[in-house]
């Protein structure tokens, strides 16, 4: 039984299961390789995953039920929603989490978690990040919001709506769209009333890619510029060639990173398809809460917690540590713009 | 410039209307049959949707010509549509006929959540890009602007099938069989109707339809998933009852007065409340008609 | 032509035929007669195989017909104006009696046949357009028959197709009877509590109690029976 | 019916199976790398897997079938049996009390935890009973009043510090207040209808939730809900949780005991007797619309109450706790159960909370396995678990010859 | 002359283009037994359906005075359950049992215009409610006593035969403590044994019980015996009123409805 207990849980069932899936996908190949060079302090590396589907009510069974089964850090949540409900428990139990997805600013800023860390930069940075890049590069004067009325989408909104303003561009419009909905002409039509230079769009990728698709059949050639949620391949190969000029902001371009590239491959081999959304963030968790504990000689959790704020660790992501609030340095945002079916760093 | 604007809202509506129609045709056909919300009806069309990009995706490997893959796609997705429809009636349905009408209910939930978590143990979580089989007519390009090629077709599909199912259930003698057995199974077959087969039939051509529909909407919006069902079954389940479940007329204008509403209401005021008003519209005909536009009222004398 | 011996037939646990054997000639009219609950209508269920027979056999025509599906019996020639009536109440009075005719294919005969019923009942024709659902109790009655002679059987089920018409329609109905016998030679099974007029068409009669045939004789003997009178005529 | 007859059935099945599930399960298509992964293998386990479960599931069904006809009215089923006796039940009661009373102390906080859900889901569904089961009103939106009684506890203590014993009831007659506002429109529709309105009105909730920020700090929910306290006293998470087990029991015994008046008085008759038919109950003197109203007031109120145990477990509410598949999941504990009996609405609530969570080591195969569950039960039980048998009013008086 | 019990005046009801009821004027007596009859089609059972509310009229007045007194009440249109709590009960043409209550409850049911425990009380089931609940149960066992079902009482409704129902029926009307009982056809399906015992039944109600009676009926001989006045219609107009012998000799009766001779 002496084995270090490692939790990862997030959707792995359910309509959010693809941006679960790759999470675990990475912790296995991760903990696999940590365990076929022995281990960590001599210990086998047991992973224990559970499913949140996403609900911030099962998050808080999904928690508790990590913290009853002795687990010792958690990757995970995907979605901030359950991870914020399940925060609370882990922390009462004195247990390290590290989410690869969940951008909420508070979950970090508001310093209620101390022991929530995340390799992902929070959705505060990308917004500022979008507003430099649309008012910088492509001086726009007036903009276009949407979202998907969700906790992710809406968020991401808010704050570019928030930081747009304050930049001096007009939002001339500002709405969310119903998630899964079987077509969105009315919105498109409203959009192309509205004449923006640009529309930014708070959400994940079906939906933008449904909206880019329909903008581009109604002969709409507006920029359109998402977040994390849109800068996935699967994006590009679900909205084929009316990706292409499609901005979007993600984790700084990590494709030459050799870490990033075996990742990459380590994933082909073991399950034939190229990986899915945050496996590189979840990859870099993986390995930055391993190491942490493998510096820390214990799973003790201050001893965690002050080797995550100090150690550097090298991972696809780059070499990083965690700043006093929990988000991970030097892994900043960089504008992407899809370019020949591929998703091109701008500088 | 506004009345291009108004006609824009109409017609996008309008194909809205449409895709939720192609699907709530089969549903209410399914409801009118044996008076069950068939919560899985959702599910096949994203099964036709699946067979449809499956065999198009080994075909088109395979170097066959557009059109013969479009053709053979359809097929397939109409066959296998009509396959599961066939079969989950037997399976989930039939040992239920003269059980309390909840528990089929409840084993039609169980059956689209079976359904989903198939597909997607078998397949992918993942969202599959779904090519576009209708191509842009050139002809058309003047108006692509008001309204796309592919949604033109999906237009005059759904009307053609309304047409198509409206003449199969009023005047051919199947159609008289499904109206007589749906109102009184007994009796139908005292008079000579075999029930089973024709409950069986209702749910092969709804199935159908609902693989048609798949089919059509998938290549219209591009994109396909193993949960693409359940939001267009709920969808096009509201728009079957708005129109008067059980009627196939019914279903079309209840489609299209829900696509209506929600374009018009995104278009005027804002799409954030679009489904709030989309339901108070459904609250507000059915206080005035309670059994939807075109349902017939109650006839049961006292 | 019909044979029935030692039927027994449930509804759940519940058994309403314990035994019953009973036979019908061709060209004949039978009846049956019994208190209520005495399991008449169970009979006719049973023997169009709504209701399955769980021990005895059935015989129609010299085919076995104990478990074959209602539709393939009706197909045999065997029509029932069922209890309750049960009219289509969305289908129109004209939509009714053509599902009457389901099974057949004389299109020209099967319009000839509506006329002759419009003319039997005048009430019909007037509201020939009206859903079934919404005619009176009788109006209802008069098409169940009629639903049930447009489907030209050999054998004709019928269970108290008296009920809720009035006096002079009652006294129709029952010449109709006679005269579809006579002229078609169609065969009749009567289900009554009107038994005076039943048992005077009859050319013999059954009588049930609780799922048992009790007694059976010709019509004209039962009426002069003592114990029929007192527990049937009300006499 | 001859064993051979059965085994060409099971095969000719075996081979519509293999037919049937050829696209999905063998043809995988690689959309990055354009190839095609045939999975063979899956179509041989499809047939052998499919013949035996036909055999097996046409078994069954004779067999379901053959008890139909078996059982005779006067040998009722083993739980009527017990229910029925004291000389059973009374001991069964004590022992099932004595196992609640130690539950939180012999198992580990996850398991209390559970159950604290399961026991929230059998309040749910013991009030939804009340619409569904006993007054027949299908009612899909019945999470709508869940969702009121959760934010109410939310907001009034965000903005008010209200504490959870005043927001218990407050937040039930809110929702009961909901309930009787949103049923009145709506209550003469029939059936399915009446469905898919309380569906929409759910669905209106959850997306005023999700789009007003300014009053329900939209998808991002309300945090660090309070859970309730105990004379002040600073207690541990452990604690906590088990003080709100205790909460729950209890407040399931006070539904119990209420529903079970309920059903034998006037009320309750009156609501079986618009169940029966709505015509002659009218003509009976009952006012359809305000009884029906009175079950759907009560129902919503159990919800309400339920909403604000909710809030009070989880800490953390956004809208998306209170889909309509909430509302389907609560229907099925009812019906699944046994609509209308106390027990089975129990036992349906808690085989649909507690399935899923210790169908957790399935991973994948849970969501697939609870369908075909739900699919299995009521083809074979379609009264569910445990069937309603209505106690009738047995006339006690004297009756005189 | 006592004022009408029931004064229906000009009643007229269409459904679409048809006229059902035809400016329809009828009034019923305190204590009398009274018929409705007519061919099928009539208008008959629409009658009873809007004087119940279960129609509300196109055209006319109804009126009830429960004591036959000047202050008569116009109930056009007034929902069924407040009919009936002002003291008219029906029965049904088909029948319509309440199928799973026992034979008392189905009774119990009756009683609900006459009782009112509420949420409150039935949670609480203090002595008020528990005196009420007995009440109910005494009542309605009276009832089926003196209409013969008492050795059913605890048997569901549904196992009873078909005149025990259709008198089950009549049970339940009763306990709605009515001045007027409307009964459709309440020997149809009857054998003539039966139609005997129903036709004492009827005039115990009268006598016994003080509810005036208005029966609609196909069996000239139950109407011809019971009936102290009859009213026949057709095509919704009246076409005859008077005494069973008066009706018997009618032409226009004869040619309408009842044919050449009838067996009564
Ligand atoms: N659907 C049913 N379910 C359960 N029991 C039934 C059903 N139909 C009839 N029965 C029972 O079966 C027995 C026979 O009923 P059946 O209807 O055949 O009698 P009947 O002779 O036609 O009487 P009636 O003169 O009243 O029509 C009765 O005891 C009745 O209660
Ligand atoms: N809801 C309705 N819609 C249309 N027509 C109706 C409706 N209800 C009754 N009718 C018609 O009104 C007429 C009177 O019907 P009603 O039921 O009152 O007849 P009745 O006198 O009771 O006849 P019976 O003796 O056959 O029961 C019938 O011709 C019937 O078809
Ligand atoms: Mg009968
Ligand atoms: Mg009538």
């Amino acid at each position: 039984a002496d084995t270090i207990k490692f939790g990862v849980a997030g959707a792995h069932s359910g309509d959010l299961a693809s941006y679960g899936l790759p999470s675990v996908k990475a912790a296995e190949l991760v903990v696999k390789k940590v365990n076929a060079n022995g281990g960590i302090l001599g210990k086998q590396v047991e992973l224990l995953v559970e499913d949140d589907v996403c609900k911030p009510e099962v998050a808080g069974n999904t928690a508790t039920k990590l913290v009853s089964d002795g687990v010792n850090v958690v990757l995970g949540h995907i979605c901030s929603g359950a991870t914020k409900a399940a925060l609370g428990f882990y922390k009462d139990a004195g247990i390290v989490v590290m989410s690869p997805s969940a951008t909420t600013p508070d979950l970090t800023l508001s310093g209620d978690y101390p022991n929530f860390f995340r390799t992902i930069a929070h959705d505060a940075v990308q917004a500022q990040l979008q507003v430099k890049y649309a008012t910088q590069v492509l001086k726009v004067k007036k903009i276009a919001i949407l979202h998907d009325k969700g906790d992710y989408g809406k968020g991401q909104a808010e704050l570019a709506q928030k930081y747009f303003t304050e930049a001096g561009v007009e939002v001339a419009l500002f709405e969310g769209v119903t998630p899964g909905a079987m077509d969105y002409s009315a919105i498109v039509t409203k959009l192309s009333r509205t004449k923006p230079d640009l529309v930014i769009w708070g959400g994940y990728h079906p939906e933008a890619s449904k909206i880019v698709a329909q903008m581009r059949k109604k002969r709409m050639k507006t920029a359109f510029m998402g977040g994390d949620g849109v800068k996935d391949n699967t994006f590009i190969k679900v909205a084929g060639k009316y990706a292409e000029g499609v901005y979007a902001t993600g984790p700084m371009d990590i494709s030459s990173n050799p870490l990033a590239i075996q990742a990459k491959k380590e994933h082909q081999d073991a399950y034939g398809s190229d990986p899915g959304a945050f496996f590189d963030a979840a990859y870099s968790a993986t390995l930055a809460l391993l190491n942490a504990i493998e510096k820390a000689g214990s799973t003790d959790y201050d001893a965690i917690v002050k080797v995550l704020h100090t150690d550097l660790v090298d991972t696809p992501l780059g070499k990083i540590k965690f700043d006093e609030h929990g988000d991970a340095t030097g892994i900043g945002f960089s504008v992407y713009k899809v370019e020949n079916g591929k998703f091109v760093e701008q500088k | 410039m506004d009345f291009d604007y108004f006609m824009q809202l109409f017609l996008g509506g309008l194909t809205r209307g449409s895709i939720y129609a192609l699907i709530a045709l089969g549903y209410t056909m399914v409801y009118g049959i044996i008076q069950l919300i068939n919560f899985a009806h959702g599910e096949i069309y994203m099964i036709g949707a699946f067979t449809g990009l499956i065999v198009s995706s080994v075909l088109t490997m395979a170097g066959m010509p557009t059109l013969g893959v479009v053709i053979m796609a359809a097929m397939a997705a109409v066959i296998y549509s009509s396959a599961y429809g066939y079969t989950m009636e037997k399976i989930a349905y039939k040992p239920l006929r003269n059980a309390p009408r909840l528990s089929a209910l409840i084993s039609a939930i169980g059956m689209s959540l079976f359904l989903q978590n198939y597909v997607l143990l078998a397949q992918t979580s993942d969202f599959l890009p779904f090519p576009s089989l209708i191509p842009d007519f050139d002809f058309w390009e003047p108006y692509a602007h008001l309204i796309s090629s592919p949604e033109l077709v999906i237009l005059a599909t759904t009307f053609v099938v309304m047409m198509l199912l409206t003449v199969l259930i009023k005047f051919t003698r199947i159609g008289k069989a499904m109206r007589a057995t749906s109102q009184d199974k007994i009796m139908a077959a005292l008079l000579g109707i075999n029930v089973d087969r024709i409950i069986s039939v209702t749910f092969v051509v709804g199935s159908a339809t609902a693989a048609i529909g798949g089919l059509l909407i998938a290549s219209h919006i591009g994109q396909i998933n193993f949960y693409m069902g359940f939001i267009a079954g709920i969808k096009a389940f509201v728009a079957a009852v708005l129109g008067g479940i059980g009627s196939i007329p019914g279903a079309v204008l209840g489609s299209f007065v829900l696509g209506w509403t929600e374009s018009f209401f995104t278009g005027y005021i804002s799409s954030d409340y679009e489904d709030v008003f989309a339901f108070i519209i459904l609250v507000v005909i059915l206080i005035f008609r309670p059994s939807g536009i075109l349902g017939k009222s109650e006839t049961q004398k006292v | 032509m019909l044979k029935l011996r030692n039927i027994q037939s449930f509804y759940g646990n519940i058994q309403a035929l314990k035994k019953v054997s009973l036979d019908v000639e061709e060209g004949e009219i039978i009846t049956l007669i019994g208190a209520n609950g005495a399991g008449k209508s169970t009979t006719l269920m049973t023997l169009c195989g709504i209701v399955p027979a769980r021990h005895g056999t059935i015989t129609f025509e010299g085919q076995d017909i104990t478990s074959m599906a209602p539709e393939k019996i009706v197909a045999l020639g065997i029509s029932q104006v069922p209890e309750g009536r049960r009219i289509f109440p969305y289908l129109s009075v004209t939509e009714n009696l053509n599902m009457g005719s389901f099974l057949r294919s004389d299109t020209h005969n099967i319009k000839k046949d509506m006329d002759h019923i419009f003319e039997l009942f005048p009430i019909l024709a007037e509201r020939r357009n009206q859903p079934g659902g919404t005619l009176s109790g009788g109006e209802q009655q008069m098409l169940a028959i009629s639903r049930a002679l447009m489907s030209k059987p050999k054998l004709l089920l019928l269970d108290e197709p008296s009920l809720g018409l009035a006096p002079l329609i009652t006294k129709r109905i029952f010449e109709i009877i006679r005269r579809i016998n006579q002229e078609s030679g169609t065969t009749i099974l009567l289900v009554e509590q009107n038994a005076n007029l039943a048992l005077k068409v009859a050319n013999r009669a059954y009588v049930m109690e609780t799922g048992t045939i009790t007694m059976t004789d010709t019509g004209k003997n039962l009426l002069a029976n003592e114990d029929v009178k007192k527990a049937y005529l009300g006499i | 019916m001859t064993a051979n007859n059965e085994i060409k059935r099971s095969l000719a099945a075996s081979v519509w199976f293999m037919f049937l599930t050829f696209p999905i399960m063998v043809i995988k298509v690689n959309t990055v790398t354009h190839t095609v992964e045939w999975r063979w293998a899956n179509m041989l386990w499809v047939g052998i897997g499919a013949f035996f479960l036909s055999m097996l599931w046409r078994y069954l069904l004779i067999k379901k079938e053959m008890g139909n006809n078996k059982e005779t009215s006067d040998k009722p089923g083993l739980v009527q049996t017990i229910t029925a006796n004291p000389r059973f039940y009374i001991p069964a009661l004590v022992a099932l009390g004595v196992f609640i009373l130690v539950f939180p102390h012999l198992f580990s906080m996850y398991q209390t935890s559970i159950m604290i859900s399961a026991l929230i889901y059998v309040m749910l569904g013991l009030g939804l009973n009340i619409v569904v089961g006993l007054a027949g009103l299908l009612d899909l939106g019945y999470v709508a009043f869940f969702a009121v009684g959760a934010y109410s506890y939310a907001l009034l203590n965000l903005t008010y510090g209200i504490t959870f014993w005043v927001a218990l009831p407050l937040g039930g007659l809110l929702a009961g207040c909901f309930g009787i506002l949103l049923g009145y429109p709506v209550l003469r529709l029939r059936g399915d209808y009446l469905a898919i309105v309380t569906l929409g009105f759910g669905e209106i909730i959850r997306l005023v939730l999700e789009n007003w920020n300014e009053f329900s700090h939209g998808p991002s929910g309300i945090a660090n809900i309070p859970k309730p306290s105990l004379f002040g006293l600073d207690l541990t998470l452990d604690q906590k949780t088990i003080y709100l087990f205790y909460i729950l029991v209890l407040l399931v015994l006070f539904t119990i005991f209420v529903i079970n008046r309920l059903q034998d008085s006037r009320i309750g008759r009156a609501w079986v007797a618009l169940k029966d038919d709505e015509i002659a109950c009218q003509a009976m003197g009952i006012d359809k619309a305000k009884t029906k109203l009175r079950a759907f007031a009560l129902g919503a109120t159990w919800a309400g109450m339920g909403g604000v145990i909710f809030a009070a477990k989880t800490t953390f509410i956004n809208p998306a706790s209170f889909t309509i598949w909430e509302s389907v999941i609560i229907l099925c504990t009812v019906v699944l159960g046994g609509m209308g009996s106390i027990l089975g609405v129990i036992s349906g609530a808690l085989l649909l909370i507690l399935l899923p969570e210790y169908l957790r080591d399935f991973g994948q195969f849970r969501m697939i396995t609870f369908g075909i569950v739900l699919v299995l039960m009521m083809v074979f039980r379609p009264g569910g678990m445990i069937e309603n048998v209505r106690k009738t009013y047995t006339f006690k008086g004297k009756m005189e010859n | 002359m006592m004022k009408p019990i029931l004064e229906v005046n000009n009643l007229t009801m269409d459904f679409g283009g048809l006229r059902a009821i035809d400016h329809l004027n009828i009034s019923i007596q305190k204590g009398e037994i009274a018929a409705l009859i007519g061919p099928n089609g009539a208008g008959k059972t629409t009658f009873f359906n809007c004087v119940t509310g279960i129609y509300t009229p196109t055209g006319g007045d109804i009126l009830i005075a429960r004591d036959g007194g000047n202050k008569a009440r116009r109930i056009n249109g007034l929902k069924p359950n407040v009919v009936t709590k002002h003291g008219l009960a029906r029965t049904f043409q088909n029948i319509r049992l309440f199928s799973s209550m026992s034979v008392l409850e189905n009774v119990m049911i009756g009683c609900h215009p006459v009782t009112k425990t509420g949420v409150l009380g039935a949670i609480l089931r203090g002595p008020a409610t528990r005196a009420e609940e007995k009440f109910i149960a005494e009542k309605s066992y009276a009832i089926l006593k003196k209409i013969g079902l008492e050795q059913f009482v605890n048997e569901l409704a549904v196992n009873l035969s078909y005149g025990a129902q259709r008198r089950l029926e009549i049970a339940r009307a009763m306990a709605t403590d009515p001045f007027l009982l409307l009964l459709d056809e309440p020997a149809a399906g009857m054998n003539p044994q039966e139609t005997r015992d129903l036709d004492d039944l009827i005039i115990r109600i009268r006598d016994e019980d003080k509810i005036s009676i208005l029966l609609i009926e196909h069996d000239m001989k139950l109407v011809m015996s019971l009936s102290d006045n009859i009213h026949v219609v057709d095509y919704g107009k009246k076409i005859a009123e008077g005494t069973p012998e008066e009706i018997r000799n009618n032409d226009v009766v004869i040619k309408a409805y009842l044919g050449e001779e009838i067996d009564a």
